[in-house]
């Protein structure tokens, strides 16, 4: 053994902080947002060894001339992309209104994230399954999933589809190809991989995508979904939402800084994409780079979609306590709703009246789809049977639970 | 003396220990620079430095065993797991390292980590923001588990909690933050203002752990509480018109096996109120332990009001919580055998 | 009808379900080609296949988050976690996600997996290889748990655990793998040989979850026990000359109170025995549902006789392990109040 | 949404298995052992984006020209090491054959992989703390821990060192700088970081050295640990122990194929090593060069050592059951005991004379080290007072245990 170190540098423990708190000047120049090695796109199917680049480069489309991702989408598909992405806004602003009018518990926002969760569910097969976040209602909104039934879910209603056993927002459409949420984070990334990995033992063709927030890629779960998934190369696309906060926390505390979310696909031996993830067709390229190898067994890909959350975290929260007011506004990937509507509209494909219009079409659906909802009631006003409380604990109640119900005289 | 909310009290308690204490420190999701999503940490970070109080990843395991490891070296973390119901991805390193370290060392390493964590229901959080997982701890060896009623005890016994060289589960009841409530959901909001137990000295003091309050003397029944649980029962004791003994018993694990013994021979009828489902709950143990201890005293049988057997409802919040009403009942009960 | 011990009951009845049901698979830590450290996935992986049976990276909560997909996805996974101690990096996914996906889904999604695990103690595995954590599970409403005490039972809870379409935890007490054990370390080893329950159909059956069974008739106390204090419990009422009562649990949840409270009522008295540790254990549920339900029927107070309050402690294997001297002892003791 | 995908591609499930099993010739061609990136050493102070590549070559010293990274020990440290790794590997050799005499419960041994421990041990600083696994004896044994009290709780016997409470082999000894052993494996790699936090925060200047099997690196905790890790830039030095084999299973279920586990390092941001785990020299000089990192204030460094588990995993292990049984002779990087030898004869600082003679010489300590330690007892002849069972619970007992002390009456 040694003798005692005698260092002349004593140690110090490094805590990260952002770019700027508030009453500082937002900044993202901690952030490489160089295309890099994303400037060519390799075929699917290449070997994982020649990939590893490509997490720290930015994978691009709106914007950049002859993209090698552009996916040509139809002008018609692009369109109806935009519609979606603008009705999932209109539909969250006027739900956390309803929160302030304390006709729900509780509600969160994507505003600035919308083609994360759109582009994949217009893509994906009816068959595929998505494993989301909370920040995915685009999915269901993209997928005809009915309005006025997520209004009843919020609201807590009695025609509430989870029979107000769940909070607001915490979907659960299997026929819609949208998993079960939890409260917890991160918990059902694995489950992605599992559901992919049964899909495959059976020799069926349907893939799962796996989201989670990049602040919860700290979580265990986030370490053995990947490893699972790159040891049986599960049919999974697994995406990670950077939207550059968690709660009050910035992704410099999820991370190290200097690297991308999206590099550690390379633990893994999987390959890892790193996307704009406000470019609606940059989302959707990546997104189906990721299918095609998938579905061709070549198992999973680590998507990183980097975009802001430009809403607070949820109603609970407010943003202006821990970064400045105006950070959005500094975001350099800019905004999806008005970045795919610029690139129509300069395709000539769309136009600020029609714009307008579509907007006004949209609020009057979500308008109907809330007086339905309404007509059930609000929280407090009205609710599920209080039986409902019962049942689904298991498939068969026991004796605990009909003794208890019995108590309870409902 | 200051009037100070559950908050304020915790807040205070941290303050001193930071102060006091250089080997110390906060760490846990939002607890830094923010404060914490109640606000529990708010201005720690500012008046002590980050590098006392700070942010961590979302990764409640890795909370725990940096905290277990910075207690091997000697430090006294105190970290924070944002909702109780988020310490499980944390279970085994509590269980099987910080629980474990000093009997499996033989008194070589332990782990004196304090780990708050608001718990319980009533806040309309739904299944994953109001859980009250004592009972699972209450089962493990090496651990101690402190919940405290009132802003008084919350600042004292936290600051018992630090300092012992143990570690220590602390549930904070998140319904009592901002006020007292005794478990009927229409009223106004109360706060702490007025409350005897809102009087907090500003500095240092300790309410050890393992003594348990009487909170109401009475000679008829003996009624169990600890957390939000102790206001609800005052009310239920009320309502039910029975002359109860309301015992608070501020920490399950060490347990004052004596107080609550002592008063159950006394009285003869016991309820056990909590809100955690009943089956396999805390109460299962107090009720076992006071029908081993107490038996040949006891009038009718031990009771026990408590969440129903299934997970935390969101909308059925009230239909769920045992509340005041409940309680009487159960009173009642107990009562018949008279 | 074939002579087995536990492990060949279990492997025979894993082999019936990959036969019947191209649905059910296996995976866990070192169970595919070798078979598993205690041989009870031995040949499936070579009759069945690698798909069917095969080796997991050493992540319990990955191998419990991958068995909830597959089942959300249609598949009756079957994961094996290598000791029950293990489960505790999973106690989150088996909390948070299998036991509450039907519920927060509306029965949208559902978990239909079978966790297998060998556990309890008696075979000088130190703390992390010899723990009982049942009482964490039975406190976790969604879940089940089963614990059978014969290789009969073994495998007819097996299959039913496989076909039941809620998460089971099915723990195995590696005590009795290859023979029964009284509790009594100094002698030679039994086998299965000769047992009754060790005359095993080859083929499907089932034992329902639920159901405990009446092991010996008695009059004059009642013993509950499960696993493998079923067998120290025969030793220690032989031990002891009452004529008791042995009802063997089966399944801890369901709970078969019908039968439990029928002989309490019947005997008026109770000793409950279990091999983990006593405070907050299973026997508190016990004690505290009986109290309750039979209390006019008690003419003593019910004992539980458990594993003491400390970690499961290596070298004092035999003096933690709750013998039938223990039993016998907390049986004269029911009977002083005759 | 897009129509189901019809693939003309049916999912399959990939369940990797190893070159061979009992019966088939041994292999390890799948591994790479190229020097690579590796033949140049980097300055320790070098930043982490200059360092990827390094987890995918191998440092080596012994048996490389002029290597970069040759640490110039003096022949008698090498003399030393030598010495020492032998110690151990006749310690385990006699512990095991105790075991197979029924003086113990349990052994483990660490045959083929005694460098791994032992470097450490003699580089670091008395005051830094090793997070050991369960094959790491050979750094007591380097510490000068007393083999009698090693012995003493092997047997579990009245001076057992642990007071029986623990199992043999998961020892604990502080002024050793070894970290209580517990069973789980992977569970103490966060503490490590932990500890090395602490003494950032206190400006001292001591480091943590944490171990993991390569299996074991499929915890949720290893994640953790290393996200800790890298935000904070804790002085950690991380290593993996990968010797093939995790019980039965292969490194290629712990993590895809065509990766390296050095190369997980690159998720968290920090460097990876990738190290012939057999080559003193080169265990030496990772070592040292991560250490000299984190004294510096830069941080962790993960460290992936080369090895192989010549031995079954503990007494209850028959390693032939799954893995052909000249498995072992096939390792391309030998026996670190062996090598270290021949380097030392090759420079004419040792011949097999004295190797020989420093065996018998090291055989009679430990043979009167068992013989005091038998003394004492062996397994059930002997074992502490039970009334130690009730203690260390907690700090003070509370009276749970003390009734039940005195019901058992001891
Ligand atoms: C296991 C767990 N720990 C903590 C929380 C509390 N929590 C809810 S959301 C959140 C932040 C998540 O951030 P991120 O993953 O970046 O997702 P985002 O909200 O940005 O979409 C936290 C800490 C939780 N829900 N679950
Ligand atoms: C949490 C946990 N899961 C499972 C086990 C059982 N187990 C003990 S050692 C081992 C294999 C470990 O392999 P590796 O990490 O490669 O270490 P090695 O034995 O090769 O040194 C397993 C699965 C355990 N001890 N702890
Ligand atoms: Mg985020
Ligand atoms: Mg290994």
């Amino acid at each position: 053994m040694a003798e005692p170190q005698t260092s002349s540098h004593r140690l110090e423990l490094h805590i990260p902080e952002p770019a700027a708190r508030p009453g500082g000047t937002a900044s993202f120049d901690h952030i490489s947002f160089a295309i890099g090695a994303a400037a060519r796109k390799p075929a699917p199917l290449a070997p994982e060894a020649e990939l590893r680049e490509l997490p720290f480069g930015l994978i691009r489309v709106m914007g950049t001339e002859n993209s090698a991702w552009d996916p040509q989408l139809p002008p018609e598909t692009m369109r109806q992309a935009l519609r979606i992405m603008l009705q999932t806004r209109l539909f969250e602003d006027r739900m956390f209104r309803a929160h302030r009018q304390g006709k729900t518990s509780f509600f969160m926002k994507s505003t600035g994230e919308e083609a994360i969760g759109i582009a994949p569910a217009m893509l994906l097969g009816a068959g595929d399954m998505c494993f989301p976040t909370y920040r995915m209602q685009g999915w269901l909104i993209a997928r005809g999933y009915p309005l006025e039934m997520m209004i009843n879910q919020i609201y807590s209603n009695a025609k509430d589809p989870l029979a107000g056993r769940q909070l607001p927002i915490l979907y659960s459409a299997r026929d819609y190809g949208f998993y079960s949420l939890s409260g917890n984070v991160g918990s059902r990334f694995g489950h992605a991989v599992g559901w992919a990995m049964a899909s495959a033992y059976k020799g069926d063709d349907k893939i799962a995508l796996g989201f989670i927030g990049e602040g919860s890629t700290a979580e265990g779960d986030f370490h053995e979904a990947l490893t699972f998934a790159g040891v049986y190369r599960a049919p999974a696309i697994l995406a990670i939402n950077n939207n550059q906060w968690a709660i009050s926390t910035f992704a410099g505390i999820a991370t190290a800084d200097g690297t991308t979310f999206a590099s550690k696909a390379i633990a893994y031996g999987i390959p890892g994409l790193r996307v704009d993830g406000n470019d609606f067709l940059a989302v959707w390229a990546a997104t189906q780079w990721a299918a095609e190898r998938a579905r061709a067994n070549l198992g999973a890909t680590l998507i990183e979609f980097l975009t802001y959350r430009a809403s607070g975290h949820s109603t609970s929260d407010d943003p202006t306590k821990y970064r400045p007011a105006d950070e959005a506004a500094h975001w350099p990937l800019g905004d999806p709703i008005e970045r795919l509507k610029a690139h129509l509209i300069q395709l000539g494909e769309w136009s600020e009246e029609r714009h307008a219009q579509a907007g006004a079409e949209l609020t009057e659906q979500l308008r109907s789809a809330q007086r339905a909802a309404e007509e059930v009631g609000t929280l407090g006003q009205s609710k599920p049977s209080v039986a409902e409380m019962f049942n689904c604990v298991f498939k068969e109640p026991d004796w605990r639970v009909i003794e208890q119900r019995r108590e309870l005289g409902v | 003396m200051a009037t100070m909310n559950m908050i304020q009290a915790i807040n205070s308690a941290l303050d001193v220990k930071l102060t006091d204490d250089p080997d110390t420190l906060i760490f846990g999701e939002d607890v830094g620079y923010f404060g914490g999503v109640f606000r529990v940490t708010d201005g720690l970070a500012k008046k002590h430095g980050l590098k006392r109080c700070f942010d961590t990843p979302i990764s409640e395991g890795g909370i725990i065993a940096t905290a277990i490891g910075m207690g091997a070296y000697g430090l006294r973390p105190i970290p924070e797991i944002q909702f109780a119901d988020y310490i499980l991805p944390a279970f085994d390193q509590l269980v099987s390292e910080a629980a474990r370290l000093r009997y499996r060392s033989g008194g070589d390493f332990w782990a004196p980590i304090t780990v708050r964590s608001p718990y319980g229901g009533g806040i309309f959080g739904g299944q994953t923001h109001s859980q009250s997982p004592e009972a699972i701890f209450a089962h493990i060896t090496g651990l101690k588990t402190v919940i405290p009623s009132t802003p008084y005890d919350a600042k004292g016994l936290l600051i018992a909690a630090i300092e012992d060289d143990d570690p220590v589960i602390f549930l904070e009841p998140k319904r009592l933050y901002n006020g007292p409530f005794d478990g009927r959901p229409g009223q106004a909001l109360k706060t702490w203002e007025g409350h005897p137990a809102a009087d907090v000295p500003e500095g240092h003091y300790t309410v050890p752990l393992g003594k348990a309050a009487v909170v109401r003397d009475g000679q008829e029944a003996t009624v169990l509480a600890y957390g939000t649980m102790v206001h609800v029962a005052l009310a239920g004791i009320a309502e039910s018109g029975v002359d109860a003994e309301l015992i608070d018993l501020r920490s399950i694990v060490p347990l004052d096996i004596e107080t609550i013994t002592a008063s159950v021979a006394k009285t003869g009828r016991c309820v056990i109120l909590h809100e955690a489902s009943r089956f396999g709950g805390f109460g299962g143990e107090l009720a076992a332990l006071l029908q081993e201890r107490c038996f040949w005293a006891l009038k009718s049988p031990i009771e026990r009001v408590a969440g129903w057997d299934t997970p935390y409802p969101h909308a059925f919040e009230w239909d769920y919580f045992p509340g005041p009403g409940r309680l009487a009942k159960a009173l009642a009960r107990v009562m018949e055998n008279a």
